[in-house]
């Protein structure tokens, strides 16, 4: 099922929101659907997730910040790869997406 | 404020700085004139390596000293973790004539007294287990290892500083002047300085500095470039570099590469005005790093910086007293591998510099031994 | 315009504020004490800063907190923001993977 | 090595309008863009241009975006998108990436309209997953159809934080407050009146203190600053929010243009450290340019001027037009962008907090720069705004009250009853000639929303005509409350039209009936109860 919580059906000024193909991917292993050609985040962000990643020197929590690749707060582990920026990378079918403790999965 | 002091140091980089703390320390008030800030030039753009492995001999002593002497305790001397690790140098080689350059090298060191030999390219491995298949052999020098060149400058730097030496950053000095036969004064573009003695420790600016008491070295600008990457886990210790110099580089304590190479054909196309990056050189790096590392064909590269090498035409520095020019010191000229024997070349700067006998021979260092070839 | 070119000019000692502990370069967690501490240990330009304690030199590259940097700092030099040159930015514009990298066409 | 003769870097209203121009003067033009989308900030804006036709005013951000894109490429530019440059080095080569390799490509001209990024400020607490850029929640909620949060504490009333404030709330999210450290509003007074109408509370000299939660946030605290930036003690307190949007202004981006090695000087005015341009966005670097937002901050409508100023110079410089011709198009282009920087929001002006009054001579309402709504005492002076002789005739009343260069409401209004004049920055004023029809164009068509029509009648009802730009519509019949300009309820109030034109754009004009002593007070409509 599509995690629509945060997902806006209708605009006053876009009017109603197309999105792509729905897809399956994985959270830490949990399976979950987004739309094809989102952005990584914007899927998790749709599902409700906040946390990306924990940080290396201090092991603190991080999320979306600039959402457009430039503060690369957001980066996670994607298919086994660590720091992707996951703003400005597009979801496809079957993605690994994982939680990122410094700069490794757990 | 005072513009006199017992030794202007021109030149706030590694060298420079080294010499002030070892001044500083030996109570010689001390002066530091830079024109950019603390480490522009090559002492914050090299890669870091404290090697001692495939120097040129007459350097080896130096490296060697620093090495065992220095470099250990540097650290805790300086209050400021420079990064120094001792973990060994692998040199690599992928062919057959790799691994006679590399035999030359290190059969040259041994002879010099250092411990550097050959490893198969199974115990190279074993050492260091990221490297491909494609690596036959390497030399490989135990106690070599790699510090942070940025770290180690700005920890002379700043203990220097607290030492009591006086550092003006952002002056560009224009001349030397000599008074009643001795080089004495320091013109800059904004004020005049004077001193007992002058040490020029600008790299290749030294030339242009020099020049003005009639002192030339022969020494040519080198373009260096390098790459860093976002930080990885942990991986390994080791300094590397290859027999045919295609890059070398070491895993930062950050956890960050740092790489430095060539493309071969910048000595043709750069510009001598500005050390920008080429757009041809960092490809070419990462091309040869993963040919050795294709591990690291993942990592990104989140900086690449270019440099200059001071090349001088011997390819090895010049520590010396002017005899002409009585009161002037050069330390100038390290080709590329100045950072690793920075700490020990600062001891023996600032015995120039006050006349001391130095704690190493420096005959080999002269600034007027270069000859025409026939 | 304030000297901050004269290195040995007494920064004063450094007193311990209560939001030192606030990070300002997100990507490499350094905070704004630590940056306090540099300027004290002398280094009053923002590429020393950079070079000392890494700010601006993670993922990102310093492009959400160079002028935060620049704005402690100045604040810790009793200077303005303006008389502190922003560290020079360096190719490549986003982080790029050597095998990408690597890959001319 | 592949070669262009205008490479365009950023594909957002100065880029695309730098291409089209260069094009059109046939150049063979190559754009790049990082991002999936071309226009830039243009897809995130999707309310309603000011400025003058000519400057594409009244037209959504979104729209023009799709416009100039079509026009570029109906001119044979190639648009390569997801594609990011690395650097520029010299010989203006650039190293651009798309997928997983490079390409080297050289320009004889290089126009860099990389744009802004944003500035943030740090607190406790803002590493925490929920604060955020108000860049960043447009980019959810405008282009990916997510809602950033659900409750959200918008710091910085700036243009920004105010547009992007009415677009949360546009796409269902509650605003919970807006908050400045500033004394005063930063943004235009009609964008701030516009959110203060549907009840968002400003806090002016207020900052966030602390951002709570463990793992992302749960709530906000805020405190009163002194006039030295000091919090006053006492003066915190706590909003529940998830989500705290950052909107404290933004800086060029210019690492391209520094690593190319443009010579850059520090302008607080425009935002930081900018390059040195010619009077025709030329750098200190032969054959590169710089154009928009990465040139010194402004709007859109002056990116797209400088963008075509950039592409009338490289097209000059390389022989396809004359020194004439560029000469005739720069001196209409020059005088287009003069008009947009005039006003007292002109970046000339900016940080300036000394200004009391309009061009004209009025009074600036000191209400609105507090509190985000014009107090109803402080309407009287302005002439458009004052009640009109013949109350019980539709006619238009405008609360537009600071001097901003914008005239659509002049130009629809097809019976001349509304008169900016030539200079656009004029307050506009109601003609004693000219009769309204009540169409409602100018309702819809006022970026800034400022523009009602009012009507009494005899019975003691008056019909107020406003405009509406959320979900749901409501319908003819439906009742609720009438909100005046702080969003508290004044009467209850019944929709008795509905206007929802093409023309008038998705801005609905909704006429509710109020008893007629609430015709200077209502000013939106809240279908139900209280809340939205």
């Amino acid at each position: 099922m599509i995690a629509d919580d945060m997902r806006m059906k209708d605009h006053p000024i876009l009017g109603e929101i197309s999105k792509g193909r729905p897809v399956e991917f994985t959270f830490d292993g949990k399976t979950l659907t987004g739309y094809e050609d989102e952005p990584i985040a914007v899927a998790l962000k749709a599902a409700g997730l906040m946390v990306h990643r924990y940080t290396s020197k201090h092991r603190k929590p991080r999320g979306i910040f600039c959402a457009i690749g430039r503060c690369t707060d957001c980066v996670m582990i994607v298919d086994g790869r660590p720091n992707v920026r996951t703003c400005v990378t597009p979801l496809r079918e079957g993605m690994d997406v994982r939680t990122q403790y410094g700069v490794e999965a757990k | 404020m005072n513009n006199s002091a017992d030794v202007i140091i021109i030149g706030g980089g590694v060298i420079g700085c080294s010499t002030a703390y070892n001044l500083a320390k030996q109570g010689v008030s001390c002066l530091v004139l830079e024109k950019y800030e603390i480490g522009h030039g090559g002492s914050s753009r090299n890669g870091g390596g404290v090697r001692q492995s495939a120097r040129d001999v007459r350097e080896l002593p130096l490296a060697m000293y620093g090495v065992k002497n220095l470099w250990p305790t540097l650290s805790e001397e300086l209050g400021a973790d420079v990064e120094y690790c001792q973990k060994g140098n692998l040199r690599l080689g992928k062919t057959e004539k790799h691994m006679e350059i590399l035999r030359g090298l290190s059969g040259n060191s041994a002879k010099a007294g250092l411990d550097v030999w050959m490893v198969s390219g199974e115990e190279a491995r074993e050492i260091c287990p990221y490297m491909s298949d494609e690596v036959i052999g390497a030399s490989y020098c135990p106690t070599d290892g790699h510090a942070n060149p940025m770290m180690t400058t700005l920890a002379f730097f700043r203990r220097a500083r607290q030492l009591g030496v006086r550092f003006i950053t952002g002056e560009s000095v224009l001349s030397i002047e000599k008074i009643r036969g001795k080089a004495r004064r320091v013109i800059t573009d904004q004020s005049v300085y004077e001193a007992e003695t002058i040490v020029i420790a600008t790299g290749y600016e030294s030339r242009g500095i020099a020049s003005s008491v009639g002192i030339d070295i022969p020494m040519k600008k080198v373009l260096l470039e390098a790459l860093v990457t976002e930080e990885q886990p942990r991986m390994f210790d080791q300094m590397l570099g290859t027999a045919e110099a295609d890059f070398y580089g070491h895993q930062s304590k950050h956890g960050s590469f740092v790489f430095g190479g060539s493309s071969g054909i910048e000595d043709y196309t750069i510009d001598t005005e500005n050390s920008v990056t080429t757009p041809i050189t960092a490809p070419c790096i990462c091309r040869g790093i993963i040919k050795y590392f294709p591990i690291l064909q993942n990592a990104k590269i989140v900086r690449t910086w270019a440099g200059w090498i001071d090349e001088t035409a011997d390819k090895v520095p010049v520590i010396s007293r002017v005899s002409e020019v009585p009161g002037l010191v050069i330390a100038a000229g390290f080709t590329g591998h100045g950072f690793g024997i920075s700490p020990i070349v600062g001891l023996l700067v600032s015995e120039l510099a006050i006349g001391k006998e130095t704690t190493l021979d420096l005959s080999e260092f002269t600034y007027d031994r270069f000859k025409a070839k026939m | 315009m304030k000297n901050l070119q004269d290195r040995s000019v007494d920064m004063g000692e450094f007193v311990a504020m209560p939001d030192d502990d606030l990070i300002i370069c997100r990507c490499e967690e350094i905070t704004k004490g630590e940056i306090r501490r540099a300027v004290h240990d002398g280094m009053t330009s923002l590429i020393e800063i950079k070079r000392y304690l890494r700010s601006g030199m993670g993922l990102c590259q310093g492009q959400t907190c160079a002028k935060l940097v620049r704005a402690v700092v100045a604040a810790e030099c009793k200077a303005s923001p303006a008389q502190f040159e922003l560290a020079q930015p360096r190719s490549p514009a986003r982080p790029i993977e050597m095998r990408t990298f690597a890959n001319e066409e | 090595m592949n070669r262009y003769e205008f490479i365009v870097i950023g594909a957002g209203p100065a880029g695309l309008s730098g291409a089209i121009e260069a094009a059109k003067a046939g150049m063979k033009v190559l754009v790049i863009d990082e991002n999936h989308r071309p226009g830039g900030q243009l897809f995130k804006q999707i309310h309603k241009f000011f400025g003058s036709r000519e400057h594409k005013a009244k037209i959504r951000g979104f729209m023009i975006g799709e416009k100039l894109l079509e026009e570029a490429t109906s001119l044979g530019v190639e648009v390569r998108l997801d594609t990011t440059v690395m650097g520029i080095y010299k010989n203006r080569e650039i190293i651009c990436t798309k997928d997983d390799k490079i390409e080297h490509i050289k320009g004889d001209h290089i126009l860099v309209a990389a744009g802004a990024s944003e500035n943030m400020i740090p607190f406790e607490g803002w590493t925490l997953p929920g604060v955020i850029g108000a860049g960043a929640a447009q980019t959810m909620m405008n282009l990916h159809g997510v809602r950033p949060g659900n409750k959200i504490l918008m710091v910085g009333s700036g243009n920004v934080g105010l547009v992007v404030s009415y677009q949360l709330m546009q796409a269902g999210c509650d605003v919970v407050a807006i908050i400045d450290a500033a004394p005063r509003i930063g943004g235009y007074g009609v964008h701030a009146s516009k959110v203060a109408r549907t009840g968002v509370p400003f806090h002016l000299s207020h900052t966030v203190v602390k951002a709570n939660g463990d793992d992302h946030v749960t709530s906000a605290t805020i405190g009163k600053v002194d006039s030295n930036w000091k919090i006053v003690e006492g003066s915190q307190k706590t909003l529940e929010v998830d989500t705290i949007c950052i909107a404290v202004g933004l800086s060029p981006m210019s690492q391209l243009l520094r690593t190319a090695g443009c010579l850059m000087a520090e302008v607080p005015q425009k935002g930081g450290l900018i390059p040195v341009c010619s009077d025709y966005t030329q750098t200190s670097l032969p054959g590169i340019y710089a154009a928009g937002d990465v040139a010194g901050i402004e709007e859109a409508s002056s990116a797209m001027i400088q963008g075509r100023i950039a592409g009338a110079q490289a097209a000059r410089n390389s022989g396809y037009i004359s020194d004439e011709e560029f000469l005739v198009r720069v001196t209409d282009l020059k005088k287009s962008l003069g008009q947009l920087r005039e006003g007292m929001f002109g970046h000339e002006m900016k940080g300036r907090t000394d200004i009391v009054k309009t061009e004209e001579g009025f009074t600036l309402s000191k209400s609105l720069l507090e509190k985000g709504y014009i107090d109803e005492s402080e309407l009287a002076s302005f002439p458009a705004a004052a009640a009109c002789e013949n109350e019980y005739e539709v006619h238009p009343i405008i609360e537009c009250t600071q001097n901003i260069p914008c005239n659509p409401c002049q130009d629809v209004c097809s019976k001349g009853c509304i008169i900016v004049g030539d200079k656009i920055t004029k307050l506009p004023i109601i003609s004693d000639t000219a009769t309204c029809t009540g169409c409602a164009m100018c309702v819809a068509s006022c970026p800034g929303q400022a523009i009602f029509l009012v009507k009494k009648s005899e019975d003691g009802s008056a019909i107020i005509s406003l405009p509406y730009e959320f979900l749901p519509i409501p319908q003819k019949g439906d009742k609720g409350m009438a909100l005046d300009r702080k969003g508290e309820s004044v009467c209850e109030a019944e929709v008795v039209l509905v206007q929802s034109a093409k023309a008038l754009d998705h801005t609905v004009v909704l006429s509710i009936m109020v008893p007629a002593k609430y015709a200077d007070k209502a000013r939106f409509f809240r279908a139900g109860g209280e809340k939205l």
